[in-house]
């Protein structure tokens, strides 16, 4: 899959790229957004793009999410694309009117007479004191109503593969970014490309256990399954699951198949994340398939604290993922080889911040 | 000529909602359904100042707007049957209007829902550069939703080419306009975000459509958002077909009043008294309307009607 | 639990009852909604008690759901309890960012300092061509994020005690009544009593499978129950869930340690809903106890249409869960007594209205 | 004395914010942290104007207002450094203020969202024959916000005891008022929307006691909902310990011209012309403040950190 003209960048630089890509190709596509156009230009994901095309495709907004997402229902229904981004997605459940009662369900309701090819970029806050309105993970709340698109690229080639394709889409796409990916490079080709909105994607093979993953998730659960196949030599199968709402329940399947374990890690709360919804539509297709329970790693039923103090347990990390790994195949914990593990496992620097060189506030 | 243009489309809106009511009872129309009747008057005032390629989006209370702007008969009343030739393949009912070959752009029933949908296809067109305006209709109630000032901000701030429709007929449902709204004007507000507002009788045809050519020039000509506010009164009960004086929210002078200030009746009298209309027209346009409404009815009563598996088509584009 | 005092009423009657009760009681207690005065009085739910309580106790309020919930949030922190009503559930999705944000965190985020006492009443709608807008059941939607209760009672009885538990509970919740139930008939005592907010219920006993179920389907599900066992003997256990947010998981795996089979049934759409995140929870703390693959029985996944005709097969009937029940046990559909079921089971009158008397619109 | 008073205020909370920005890169206080140094005047003047039973609701910039109303100064910086002394008992950080002993009701950094809470406040204290007026802080860019125009609806309709001050300091994030929202004033929309208005020079401390004077006294007599808009400007970033000039989102000129508008060194100045205040009274503030601000750091500091324990407590009540 990776081109010649291709080179690491991170994932906020392929989602500006696919963003000029998209706008480049199609005078129809627009982006709006509280900051689009500004210094810090959404996290640098729209750097340079109002100079590139104008004030008259690249806009500011006022702070009124719910009008301005049926603004931009309503030009997308008149022949635009218009492109819409939050700053965190706890800001579109101000918009959540607009989203499940018009724009998931326009198509539908008139017959397919007329579509919203409209793309809603949200980002997932985490870390550095956010707390409880600023760090939710609501991807689940989205991917209940028909009719709207969920997605939660994980690297930065599906960053760019799948902004492309949500653009192309004529559905409502809600496109969710976790913040904590921003920073991440991966190898990116520089034309431009498509990755589907609706197929998961393998990370790491092995045989053990499956381990299907959403968002930064996956990023988590690779670093496990590195960790435990070089310090224990346990294999397992990381599933990045990337679509959200049109859940590739296939490919858990024929994963477990071979695994007989399924765990499920999500960034979001445990009770009502789309966790359980994966595990449940497993269970009814194919628990004969499952040897063992399965089990969900994910956030506690509790808002998000603000003090680092109290959050340090509240997100899951590698070493979270390989416990629930080691535990469903009653592995010995007391070994050489797990403390290696751990080792291996251990993070550099604060729990509350992306990377080290992050010095607050986002 | 004008002038019967205006007074037929009124008489007719007025008669497809009396047979809408009359055979509402059938219960072969199986779904909420709002009607317009002593509100013809704005729909019609306003659509006789638009172009066909200008745009227009409504709420639950749709019929007038989507037959003075030019919708199907036919496939209004099939969609209220049902039927697969209704303007939704059915999948609306009377709530869900639309009719894009006239620039019905659609209806939807969540109060204000489409108020912001408006003004994005008047941004299109100032986008596009298309000289088109949009319309938006919204009720007394409706404009209490705070969308509608996020959507006349943004109107407003680019200049867009909508015009707002306010129909104050002074009641959301049972409740009158005092216990919802503070004692003030409600153009007022559209003022203040820095609309160009005018206040009218809504109940008169000529009124409305002078104002509404005013105002559709104004936005056609860069003079960004337009706001006007009709006065007007609602016969029936909020919802489904019959009356409901009997419950007692209205009191019986206030209905008398309201029922006298008909548009239909008021224009004819006026018309007939400039000699500009004869009992021999009203006659025939009686007539023909009858035919017309005979014809839709049994155009969607001979429809096919739609089944479980088309309803699990159309999820995604 | 039938007390002397105790007559038939509907469910319709028992909210006003409990409401009436509590207002009664308590008179911090508070009534705002849009309609909750007028003549129809929010379905009878509301009638009488603005005369009895007075305009400085029951409102009417704008068309501002939103904002109006924030108010009632703002009286709730100042002392009141207010009860909010909206004529559908798809309504309160322009009051997402309240529940959510404000009244579901507001204990948490100041430390307990201090707590919302609010209810918000929500009807579900179904039938006579109410269509995609004014027929979602979105129970899930506020059930995923921590902090607001919900519960959707299920009798009169119920919807009496538990809307009084509601009313005295210091938190936000939400009270979600379906629209097919208020005009059915309980026996309700006229003195007020409480039934808990997270506690399910056995409606009907058996051993073969255990069928747990949401709101109006668990009057579906108590209907087929009784067809199964007059026709075929076969019996089934049937639990009214009750409360949403606080599923009461132990009495489910209680049941299916007896049955070894469940089946969810929700009123809401398939993909998403908390029959899934019921299934998952029993699969994850209780797998090894089922037989058999989990079933859910839930409407499809898309919008609900107006026509009649297209909405015919849109909910499932106590048929459905029947014959869910029947496939589960691999039971022979051939027999005369499948044809006796199926008889008992068919629906009197049309398909789309909650009983023979209604002659629309709602 | 009474200026006194205020001068100290403005002193103590720009002293106060400075110490927080000089130990933001400490990397101890680990929280977003919107600084209204520039903007004390609002927070200080309005405040003066209130009792002590008398709420207030802020939002993300919510130090000076809090600071203002009296609330705790150990138990804000506490909860900047997540610690479980802090007033939300590190839960919330320096978006989430709360000091209910002071009637400080609560700050949380959804924009708008404390809007509708402040007249729910003042509602209860109506429906209570309460004396108290309930304030809320909002900013140019909450005035966008859809449910700030419900809230003043509501609130004029029931006629309800609550003063919206919205501080005008004509930046959203780096966005201006012009990229926002059209050429009108703001208060104009309030005053349309039937509230009494007021407008003043925010960074004029005697102005905004004045105008708050008349509009508390307004809201406690029932003339209803007052709303008064205040000219201001921020100086730092909007999120953050540091300046942020040279992203170039405002001019050097305008920079300039915001930063001699200190409202502190004029108020200063005019005092000391009136001879009303003294150097010496000053330096005596400056070292009293000095030392509670250090004591207020060694009390967070030596504070009890909280736990992961901790932090699964308090969901419900
Ligand atoms: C968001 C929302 N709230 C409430 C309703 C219920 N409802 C439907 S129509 C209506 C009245 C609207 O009043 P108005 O805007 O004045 O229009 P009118 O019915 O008078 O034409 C209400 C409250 C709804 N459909 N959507
Ligand atoms: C609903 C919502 N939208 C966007 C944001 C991001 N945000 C935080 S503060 C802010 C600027 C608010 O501007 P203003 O109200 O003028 O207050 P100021 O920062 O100038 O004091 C924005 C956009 C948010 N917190 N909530
Ligand atoms: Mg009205
Ligand atoms: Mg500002």
């Amino acid at each position: 899959m990776h081109n010649a003209g291709s080179r690491d960048i991170t994932f906020a630089e392929a989602v500006r790229e696919g963003l000029d890509n998209a706008m480049e190709r199609d005078s129809r596509v627009i982006l709006i957004g509280e900051g689009v156009p500004d210094p810090k230009a959404i996290f640098n994901t729209t750097a340079g793009l109002r100079n590139k095309y104008g004030a008259q495709r690249v806009f500011d907004m006022p702070l009124a999410e719910n009008g301005l997402t049926g603004v931009c229902i309503g030009a997308a229904l008149s022949g635009m694309r218009p492109v819409m981004v939050h700053q965190r997605i706890d800001f579109a459940l101000l918009a959540i009117d607009q989203l499940i009662n018009n724009a998931a369900k326009w198509h539908y309701m008139f017959d397919g007479k007329a579509s919203v090819p409209l793309v809603v970029r949200v980002i997932v806050g985490r870390g550095w004191g956010q707390g409880p309105q600023h760090s939710q993970s609501l991807q689940a709340m989205f991917s209940l109503v028909p009719g709207l698109k969920v997605v939660m690229p994980t690297t930065a080639y599906d960053a760019k593969g799948m902004l492309l394709s949500a653009i192309e889409d004529d559905n409502p796409v809600m496109f969710i970014e976790h913040r904590w990916l921003h920073q991440i490079k991966d190898n990116v080709p520089e034309e431009s490309y498509r990755v589907p909105l609706d197929k998961a994607k393998i990370l790491h093979e092995g045989n053990k256990v499956t381990v299907a993953a959403f968002s930064y998730m996956a990023v988590e659960s690779l670093i496990a399954a590195k960790g435990l196949m070089a310090a224990m030599g346990i294999a397992v199968d990381v599933l990045d699951m990337r679509s959200v709402s049109q859940l590739d329940v296939a490919s858990v399947i024929d994963s477990v198949r071979k695994t007989g374990r399924l765990i499920v890690a999500d960034t979001a709360f445990r009770t009502g994340s789309i966790a359980g919804e994966l595990i449940a539509k497993v269970v009814e297709q194919a628990m004969d398939l499952l040897t063992t329970k399965p089990v969900r790693v994910a956030s506690p039923d509790h808002p998000t604290p603000t003090s680092h103090f109290m959050a340090e347990h509240y997100y899951p990390t590698p070493q979270t993922i390989a416990d629930a790994v080691l535990d469903m195949l009653g592995a010995d914990k007391n070994s050489d080889a797990y403390r290696k593990l751990c080792e291996l496992l251990q993070r550099d620097g604060p729990h509350d911040t992306p990377n080290r060189s992050f010095k607050g506030p986002f | 000529m004008h002038h019967h243009a205006l007074y037929r489309s009124m008489l007719r809106i007025r008669r497809i909602e009396e047979a809408l009511a009359d055979r509402y009872a059938e219960q072969e129309m199986r779904c909420p359904m709002h009607l317009c009747i002593g509100q013809e008057a704005i729909a019609v005032g306003v659509c006789a100042a638009l172009s066909a390629s200008d745009v227009m989006f409504s709420n639950h209370r749709a019929h007038g707007h989507y037959l003075a702007k030019g919708g199907s008969l036919n496939a209004m009343v099939a969609e209220l049957y049902g039927r697969s030739t209704g303007c939704c393949g059915g999948r609306g009912g009377s709530m869900h209007l639309i009719d894009l070959d006239v620039g019905f752009m659609g209806a939807t029933p969540i109060v204000a829902g489409t108020v912001p949908l408006a003004v994005g296809a008047a941004w299109a067109a100032s986008l596009k550069k298309e000289k088109r305006v949009s319309v938006i209709f919204l009720g007394d109630g409706c404009f209490e939703e705070g969308v509608v000032h996020e959507s006349m901000n943004f109107a407003a701030l680019h200049k867009l080419p909508i015009v707002f429709v306010c129909e104050n007929n002074e009641f959301s449902v049972y409740t009158h306009l005092s216990e919802r709204q503070a004692k003030r004007p409600i153009y007022r507000i559209a003022e203040a975000h820095g609309l160009m507002t005018q206040v009218g009788n809504g109940n008169d045809v000529d009124e409305v459509l002078t104002l509404a050519k005013t105002a559709v020039q104004n936005a056609k000509h860069g003079k960004g958002p337009q706001f006007m506010e009709f006065s007007t009164y609602r016969w029936r009960e909020h919802c489904g077909p019959d009356f409901d004086d009997h419950l007692g929210y209205r009191t019986t002078q206030e209905i008398e009043i309201g029922l006298k200030d008909c548009p239909i009746a008021k224009y004819e009298q006026r018309l007939k008294q400039s000699n500009s209309l004869s009992q021999a027209d009203i006659d025939k346009y009686e007539v023909e309307i009858r035919e017309e409404v005979i014809k839709s009815f049994e155009f969607a009563l001979s429809s096919p009607k739609p089944t479980a598996m088309d309803a699990m088509e159309r999820v995604y584009a």
